[in-house]
């Protein structure tokens, strides 16, 4: 504890505890608020909460959203027994200008994700961020989000983030690091800071980077480097290979016919995934005058991207290279030594690409060695896709290089002695470093170590000092997004426990003037623009959130004549195992967001876990069944970990998922999994040869769909495109429609709107963006791992998926599963005290205060979309999560059933404006949380009895049909069959390309 | 006059033959108000002491017919007047639903009918009774058949009933003490 | 003296044993009540199932502090033991008034000695059955919103859905069958109220008889009550167990929703009834020394009535399976093939052996006369009726429409903990039953003896 | 035997049966009328306040209009509560040093709000809109009482799903010219129904299928 705080002789704890004890929850905050401002009660905190102290030490404006957390908590939807105790509504002293009570705000900011910004829409209630969006003048994002954007606002509330400056683990405060820090500086004036280094993740925030550049005129030989243990070093080398420099490439996949790609996951990796989802899947759709795109996919481990495929080919990674070379020499591509191999289907996919040369499109993963990105540029040039789908810019990393390089000579340096202060500035290299640097020890080395971060993690834990980092929605600041367009990264809340921005915290040690996030932000942008046209870019950039003409120029650098391509692998089967990051948790840095670690896994609908993929043919000859757990041991690091038997992996190679295995995540994320991190090493970061033996033990598993195949039903409707152009009936040809007038009972008057959702299964990806987004939208809340074992998730849409066909090819289909809200409803008929009941305007209605619990209406819902709390899952009073809740949703309670609503609290908030207009809902107005975070536009909801509106066109589409529509529900909920561009020169083996 | 004190005078017999054929003699002597109290339904015994008319049946009837049209007028208010609701697409007055809650609720209202109007009829319950004071009437619920010719019969005269009662051979006679 | 007639004999086996008098029957029957002290087997068995009874009471208090997630329910199998163990009760709960009121109705003598304790017993059952709807309700404390009345909210019941059926179905039931068991007990509350010697047992049992004094006119009246009483319970009966399968067939829930349903609940429920009433009779009988009043011919009936009824579920069954390959719908016959053959295989084998194979014993004369083969085959109908509501209840929910979602059931010890909590409550009402009310009518019992039919001549 | 019972017991043991009925009858109706009393509604019960605010001052004898308090009740589903800011507005002037004011000057003064108790408080998972019960001419009255009449505010109507009901099924009972809903003292013309037929057919009010809907009112 602090002893600068000054003891007080009148220190009475147990007055202040009754007081506090008194208060209850939204009066808690107004309590600690009237109790900060007392010395007393300053000291009492560090008595008791010694992480929250700091979270009170605060200027008045935090006052101000403590009031409006308090007024909007009375609002909040949180049910309670309608006799209440007489509550306090707690209004403003000063209200602040354009905001009005129970209005929500829209802010636009960017979220920074491996350095990269995706442009934001996020959504304020009362002072509170509670929803976040894609912001659709954003290249990045064109509207839509993903998993992680979606998430960030859970990390914003986590209850578990590091509250407190701490030295040794003990509380103390900014002032006293700023302190010992210059004291330092001091010292390594005499050497230029030659013992300085700064280490940091990826950035491309022009304000950071120039605050590290002044750090590093201040300090010559003092060094800055980044490393992401997800990097893309071997995209930068390759392109230092082909064109003797660092170019980023872009992708236009919406002017791309066929597309090859050799382990790249494009769909759900890189910093444009969204845009390429976005693009990607309009090329899916059929209409009259776009043709449907074609996509080739060689993967070990099956991804959504692979998923996507219309030829998938599984194979190990390190065959993957051989294939490049091949394909380059098909193309033409000179001096390349031939691989052994013979792969059927390669001269079929070659003569495609060249058949589509221009609008063709090959791409690598950042997994896939440098040879393989050069060969790929070549391969492009090669093909006259550079320049139309293949595009180079400048590096939008303000510091690239060799990022593994950078960080073991680092740790090589620490080791040796020859570095004193080592500002650690986000990441948590600690647990993400290559185990062969062993990276903890060498830092122990260090005289002077700072950790900023989200969280007291592993790094902080082995720091002198933790500073908490402030949260994208806390902090000024700006990043800049793939194709280098910036943005300014706007706050919607004050900081909630006091962290610091990286810009912030440099700046202050610089010992500069302007120490706010706000100020440093401006004044930089300041000196890019201008005085004169600062103020009026300025405001354009925070209200579009975009900085006006940022946008890299398109580069056309010459690929290098004198390529040096390594030889090929020669073939081998021998086992090995290749990393990936985790789909939900990513590299670790999501390991405390409960929504992530609840959202199943593509494909495994894993939760929870990281369970090894495995092939089911090597899983058959190990002797080896789901949950069963092996050792991996690759080059004396060994490894226990539980598989999941992958339909479509790659036989002889185990997939491992990085992200898990945390010690110091939080309460949400320690102790889950294993840490791959402790067998992956500087020199086989992405595949390793590795022996594998079966343990005996075995661990439990949550995956929340346990059965895959379609069990010859058609809930996936499919056809070939060749086949549905012929004829569009094929794909409704195995049921009649149902004739809608078919019916005992007498027709009801149709209401004002009758709304219905369309479903397009063609285009959708299968990213999750939506259950993520249905999960903030709806105040959904997690379970834990062994409910979601007993079978108990919440989650209102599903991404149900299936495999067809051979079990090591198969094809893979996503079927997203939300509320049908049908129109003859078997569940609204056996609820015995009408808790569900259908609207006038067609909506499956769900009355949870009315819902007594007896779950037979989900016994009689043959979709199985409801959810029924069998126990309290919502918390009460669980600290900041509350102020999470969007207040135009009941919080539910124990012993209630649930499920999609198509958002009614959106519908209504229409109707309402629309009402006070006096004008009928325009179409598109009403989009539900679904709808508006898909990337593929698979997703459309709206009026369907409107002929003129989009919903209804869609179902107007031969590829419409209603799940089980047979039973006569009429699902409003309805999908557009999924269609498949095969190639007819590719032999079909078993069902897999 | 009689003293009031007296409820009746009662015989005592072994066999049902016995009690009914009691009954039928002091029923010709003209005998109106008597009953006779046995340990088991005696067929015809009734009948012989004057009982004519059983309402019952039609009491439950008119429970019957309470409870179905009760029971269907609830749900009909309930669905159709009161808060009409689309439930799947079912019409407010999905009668054929309504038909079980109906039916139970028929029997409910009969049944009960037919437990208190016997009840009613038989003006019980009545703990207390003067026959309860004669110890003997305890064998009534045993193996003992009596038959009791009460004193607020006009024709009532205490020794001509026993001399009648006496020539019946029973097993004893008894006068029976109207209870203060 | 006079009265020692032998009663004749006029079907087979004796109705009672010969030499008994209106004396000594009742003298016979009161005395298990009024003298006959306590037995040690009574108290024994009266305290173990008071240790279930406080099983249950454990149980529910978890319950109701932590939520119904205690036990194994998930979606989509939101239904478990308590569903299960709801029908199962209310099944054997079918016995009592059914023997009473159909077999009265039928002038089936043989009834008499068995109808008081069946009554009794479907009474408890029926109690122990309507727990559990109660108790698997998420939010149990507004169980009342299942029922009308005017409330501030103007809501009412949803009449269509079938737990509202439930509702008005098993209540009139328990009233109904308590009415019909009530009324015939007072002509014997009279006869403990002379006979009892205490005070206490004079004025509680005086209390309860309402003063009847065995008028011939308040006789006649409570004959065509009685017999009004039979009449409506003889279609209450039918109908309980009707509603209670309309819960499965009104749903659409492949292995659920099929006509075949009501008969052939009905019919189980007539044959685990009858098991249970055999199941308790036989040691009764054999304790208290009831055989004279519970002969071989009683025993005999209800295993032609168990072989009976177990004939028709049989057919239920088969109708079943007919239907699944009749109907051509994929999933009915997906249901039906992943009954036989899915993870609950076991389960439905078991079904078929104890529930059909076995009691195809009882065709064997040898067999029926034979008591603890009659107590063998009736336990394991009552095992047998448990499967195959689980089956039911389970098998169609774990895997119906959509493969995506298909999930196994397993209980928990909690649902267990209810489930022998529940049997606890029953057998603690049994015992209580037996000790302080004739378990076998007394009235009704006098009425067998030749001599009291009165030749009417005219 | 003797007598167990004396005969004051065939009186007791008939009005036990026979009475049940009626007894049970007599509770169930008390019920009825305790749920919807006062007593549970807490309709009509004076709410005590930091500060002894007068609507019946404010609103009675000044006349300000409702919505210079409560701002956002045309925009939002929240009337609005106002901030000290706008009771300082004339309290900086009027009434400057009355004691009873001194909690709202403290308030001003530190910054720190003003704790007043909720007097119309619906369960939270109603969702009720001010904004749009305005535009469809329902008047402040109507729901909230003459509170130009009272002098300490008190809930005015039970609030119950019932009483909202009443006027979801039949709102042109209780709607009122647009221009007249911020007025205390408005009566309808004669034929009341005919009138808020012909406004509700004006203002749109939606078929009572729709209003009547659960999500209407509950999400």
């Amino acid at each position: 504890m602090d002893s600068k705080v000054p003891r007080n002789p009148s220190f009475d704890l147990a007055a202040i505890r009754s007081r506090l004890a008194s208060e209850n929850g939204p009066r808690f905050w107004r309590s600690l608020e009237e109790l900060a401002d007392s010395a007393i009660f300053t000291e009492y905190l560090r008595h008791e909460y010694p992480r929250q102290a700091s979270a009170l030490a605060e200027a008045p404006d935090r006052r101000q959203f403590l009031r409006l957390m308090a007024a909007s908590l009375a609002l909040a939807g949180i049910p309670a027994c309608s006799s209440a105790p007489p509550e306090k509504i707690v209004p403003y002293v000063i209200q602040p200008e354009n905001l009005v009570p129970g209005k929500p705000q829209y802010f636009a900011t960017a979220m920074p994700h491996t350095g990269y910004g995706i442009g934001l829409i996020a959504t304020s209630t009362m002072g509170r961020p509670t929803k976040i969006d894609g912001n659709p003048d954003h290249p990045a994002s064109l509207g839509a989000t993903d998993i992680f954007a979606q998430a960030s606002v859970l990390d914003l509330y986590d209850p578990d983030r590091s509250k407190a400056v701490t030295r040794d683990g003990r509380v103390s405060t900014f002032d006293a690091f700023l302190r010992a820090l210059s004291a330092e500086l001091e010292s390594a004036r005499t050497n230029d800071g030659a013992k300085i280094r700064i280490l940091t993740e990826t950035v491309t925030s022009p304000v950071l980077a120039s605050q590290i550049r002044t750090v590093l005129q201040k300090f010559p030989k003092a060094q800055w480097i980044s490393y992401e243990p997800v990097s893309d070093d071997n995209l930068r080398a390759g392109s230092q290979l082909a064109f003797g420099g660092y170019f980023d490439t872009q992708y236009r996949f919406d002017k791309a016919d066929v597309i090859l790609s050799l382990d790249s996951d494009f769909l759900s990796a890189g910093p444009a995934r969204i845009r390429i989802t976005r693009e990607f899947s309009q090329r899916r759709s059929v209409t009259a005058d776009t043709s449907m795109n074609r996509l080739y996919v060689a993967e070990p481990a099956m991804t959504i991207t692979g998923a996507m495929a219309d030829h998938r080919f599984p194979m190990r990674r390190s065959d993957i290279g051989n294939i490049a070379r091949a394909v380059a020499q098909r193309c033409g591509v000179q001096g390349i030594a031939m691989p052994v191999g013979a792969w059927p289907w390669l001269e079929a996919v070659v003569a495609d690409l060249k058949r589509h040369a221009g609008t063709s499109l090959v791409i690598a993963g950042p997994s896939q060695s440098p040879d393989v990105h050069a060969l790929i540029h070549s391969v492009n040039h090669q093909l006259n896709n550079t320049g139309v789908t293949v595009l180079q810019t400048d590096p939008v990393e303000e510091n690239p290089g060799d990022q593994r390089a950078s960080l073991q000579s680092l740790c090589e340096q620490m080791r040796s002695g020859s570095v004193d202060v080592l500002l650690i500035l986000g990441g948590n290299p600690v647990y993400t470093a290559p185990a062969d640097f062993d990276f903890a020890s060498g830092m122990d080395k260090v005289r002077f170590r700072m950790h900023l971060g989200l969280y007291d993690d592993e790094t902080s834990q082995r720091c002198h000092w933790h500073i908490p980092e402030a949260h994208y929605l806390e902090s000024w600041g700006d990043v800049r997004a793939y194709d280098g367009t910036a943005s300014i990264i706007q706050p919607l809340i004050n900081p909630l426990y006091g962290g610091k921005s990286a810009a912030e915290l440099v700046s202050a040690a610089l010992g500069n003037t302007l120490q706010s996030g706000y100020d440093i932000t401006r004044e930089y942008w300041r000196q890019q623009t201008g005085d004169s046209r600062f103020e009026t870019i300025w405001r354009q950039a925070v209200q579009k959130g975009v900085v006006p003409d940022t946008t890299f120029q398109m580069r056309t650098p010459k690929l290098l004549s004198n390529v040096q391509i390594g030889n090929p692998s020669p073939p081998s089967n021998e086992m090995e195992n290749v990393f990936c990051p985790d789909p939900t948790v990513f590299d670790g840095r999501f390991a405390n967001n409960g929504w992530l670690q609840e959202l199943p896994k593509p494909l495994s609908r894993l939760t929870w876990d990281n369970a090894a993929g495995i092939s089911p043919r090597t899983a058959e000859s190990h002797h080896l069944g789901n949950g069963d757990v092996i050792e991996i041991d690759s080059g004396g690091r060994k490894l226990e970990v539980p598989i999941w038997i992958s339909p479509g992996h790659a036989d002889d190679s185990v997939t491992l998922y990085l992200g898990y295995g945390r010690r110091r995540a939080g309460r949400v994320g320690n102790d889950l999994g294993t840490n791959a991190y402790s067998i992956r090493t500087s020199n086989a970061p992405w595949t390793a040869a590795a022996s594998v033996r079966k343990t005996g033990k075995r661990w439990p598993l949550a995956s929340t769909q346990l059965h895959q195949s379609m069990e010859d039903r058609d809930n996936v409707r499919t056809a070939t495109v060749a086949a549905y152009s012929r004829d569009s009936k094929t794909v409704s040809e195995k049921r009649p429609a149902v004739s809608k007038d078919l019916s005992l009972y007498p027709k009801r008057g149709a209401g004002d709107y009758a709304w219905g959702m369309s479903i397009d299964l063609n285009t959708c990806v299968g990213c999750n963006a939506c259950v993520v987004a249905c999960q903030a939208e709806n105040n959904i809340p997690i379970v834990g791992k062994s409910e979601v074992l007993r079978g108990r998730e919440m989650h209102w849409l599903r991404i149900d998926t299936y495999f067809r066909g051979e079990p090591d090819g198969p094809e893979a289909f996503f079927q997203p599963v939300p509320c049908m809200h049908c129109e003859n409803a078997p569940c609204e008929l056996v609820c015995p005290v009408a808790a569900t009941t259908h609207s006038s305007e067609g909506l499956n209605e769900m009355t949870y205060n009315r819902c007594v619990g007896t779950r037979y209406c989900s016994n009689n819902c043959p979709y199985k979309v409801r959810r029924f709390n069998f126990f309290q899952y919502s918390s009460y009073g669980e600290s900041t999560l509350e102020l999470l809740a969007n207040p135009e949703v009941s919080v539910r309670s124990r012993g209630v059933m649930e499920k999609c609503t198509y958002c009614v609290q959106r519908i209504n908030a229409a109707h309402i404006e629309a009402e006070k207009q006096d004008r009928p809902i325009r179409d598109g107005e009403v989009k539900t949380a679904c709808q508006v975070a898909c990337p593929a536009n698979a997703i459309v909801f709206g009026d369907v009895q409107n002929p003129g509106s989009d919903v209804a066109r869609l179902k107007a589409e031969a590829r419409n049909y209603g799940l089980l529509e047979e039973l006569n529900t009429r699902p409003r909920t309805t999908y557009l069959a999924r269609l498949s561009n095969r190639n007819p020169e590719i032999p079909a083996e078993g069902h897999h390309g | 006059m009689r003293t009031p004190a007296l409820y009746g005078i009662v015989a005592e017999f072994n066999h049902p033959e016995e009690v009914v054929a009691a009954a039928r003699a002091a029923r010709t002597r003209g005998y109106r108000f008597m009953d006779a109290y046995t340990p088991f339904p005696v067929e015809g015994l009734a009948e012989e002491l004057g009982f004519r008319f059983n309402w019952l049946p039609a009491i439950v009837l008119a429970g019957g017919v309470v409870g179905c049209v009760g029971g269907f007028a609830l749900q009909y208010y309930a669905s159709v007047i009161s808060y009409p609701l689309n439930i799947g697409g079912r019409p407010n007055n999905s009668w054929p639903a309504f038909i079980p809650v109906t039916f139970e609720l028929t029997i409910l209202v009969a049944a009960l009918f037919a437990a208190l109007g016997m009840l009613a009829l038989n003006r019980l319950p009545m703990p207390h009774h003067p026959l309860f004071n004669e110890p003997r009437f305890a064998l009534a619920s045993r193996n003992r058949f009596f038959i009791c010719i009460e004193a607020r019969d006009p024709r009532f005269d205490p020794d001509a009933v026993h001399d009648l009662l006496e020539g019946l051979s029973p097993i004893g006679v008894y006068e029976i003490e109207q209870s203060r | 003296m006079v009265e020692e007639v032998s009663p004749s004999d006029p079907g087979g086996a004796p109705l009672i044993a010969a030499n008994y008098t209106y004396s000594s029957i009742t003298d016979r029957i009161a005395s298990i009540v009024l003298t006959r002290p306590t037995t040690l087997g009574w108290l024994a068995g009266f305290a173990l199932s008071c240790l279930l009874l406080i099983t249950l009471l454990g149980a529910v208090s978890y319950l109701l502090l932590r939520g119904v997630g205690i036990w194994g329910v998930n979606i989509p199998i939101a239904w478990g033991f308590a569903i299960v163990n709801f029908v199962w009760w209310i099944g054997i709960g079918h016995a009592g008034t059914l023997i009473s009121s159909i077999l009265l109705l039928l002038r089936q003598q043989w009834r008499t000695s068995i109808n008081r304790f069946a009554e009794a017993m479907t009474l408890f059952a029926v109690a122990c059955a309507g727990l559990f709807p109660l108790l698997h309700l998420g939010r149990p404390w507004f169980f009342y919103w299942l029922v009308p009345y005017p409330n501030t909210m103007g809501l009412w019941p949803q009449f269509r859905s079938p737990l509202v059926w439930d509702v008005f179905a098993v209540g009139t039931y328990l009233t109904v069958s308590f009415v019909f068991w009530f009324v015939g007990l007072i002509p014997d509350l009279a006869t403990l109220r002379d006979r009892a010697t205490h005070r206490w047992p004079k004025i509680v049992y005086g209390i309860l008889a309402m003063g009847w004094r065995g008028s011939a006119i308040h006789w006649r009246r409570y004959e065509s009550a009685y017999l009004l009483l039979a009449g409506l319970a003889t279609p209450l009966v039918v109908s309980v167990h009707t509603v209670v399968s309309f819960d499965f067939s009104v749903g659409i829930v492949p292995g659920w929703h099929s006509t075949i349903f009501p008969p052939y609940f009905v019919a189980g429920a007539i044959y685990s009834g009858f098991a249970m009433v055999a199941t308790l009779a036989i040691p009764i009988r054999a304790v208290y020394h009831l055989q004279d009043f519970i002969t071989m011919r009683h025993l005999q009936n209800m295993a032609k009535i168990m072989l009976a009824t177990g004939m028709i579920v049989a057919y239920g069954y088969m109708m079943e399976l007919f239907m699944a390959w009749f109907s051509g719908s994929l999933y009915e016959a997906y249901t039906m093939k992943n009954r036989m053959t899915g993870p609950y295989a076991i389960l439905y084998w078991g079904l078929i052996l104890t529930n059909i194979l076995i009691p195809q014993a009882l065709w064997f004369r040898r067999v029926r006369a034979s008591v603890p083969a009659l107590f063998a085959i009736s336990l394991s109908v009552n095992i047998g009726m448990w499967l195959e509501r689980f089956i039911i209840v389970v098998t169609s929910l774990h895997r119906d429409f959509m493969p995506s979602v298909w999930r196994m059931y397993s209980p928990t010890i909690w649902d267990w903990a209810t489930f022998a909590g529940s049997i606890g409550l029953f057998f603690f009402l049994l015992f209580l039953f037996i000790r302080f009310l004739p378990m076998i009518s007394i009235s009704e019992m006098r009425q067998i003896l030749p001599g009291s039919h009165v030749r009417s001549e005219s | 035997m003797s007598q167990t019972f004396s005969r004051r017991m065939n009186f007791l043991s008939r009005l036990t049966i026979f009475g049940a009925v009626f007894i049970v009858s007599a509770v169930a109706l008390a019920i009825i009328e305790i749920v919807r009393s006062p007593y549970l509604t807490e309709a009509g019960v004076v709410r005590l306040q930091p500060v002894p605010f007068s609507h019946k001052h404010h609103v009675g004898d000044i006349g300000i209009d409702c919505r210079y308090c409560h701002s956002s009740v045309e925009r939002s589903a929240f009337a609005g509560i106002p901030p000290t800011k706008t009771c300082m507005n004339c309290h900086s002037q009027v009434w400057s040093d009355s004691p009873e004011l001194e909690p709202v000057r403290a308030s001003f003064r530190n910054n720190t709000s003003i704790e007043w108790t909720r007097v119309n408080r619906l369960p939270d998972f109603v969702y009720f809109d001010h904004s749009i019960h305005l535009a469809k001419g329902v008047g402040c009255v109507t729901c909230h009482g003459q509170v130009d009449a009272m002098p300490l505010m008190w809930r005015e109507k039970s609030l119950s799903m019932e009483w909202c009901l009443e006027c979801h099924r039949n709102p042109a009972r209780y709607i009122r010219p647009r221009e007249q809903v911020f007025a205390m003292h408005w009566q309808p013309p004669a034929a009341p129904q005919d009138f808020g037929q012909k406004l509700a057919a004006t203002y749109k009010i939606l078929s009572t299928e729709k209003l009547t809907n659960c999500s209407t009112c509950h999400r």
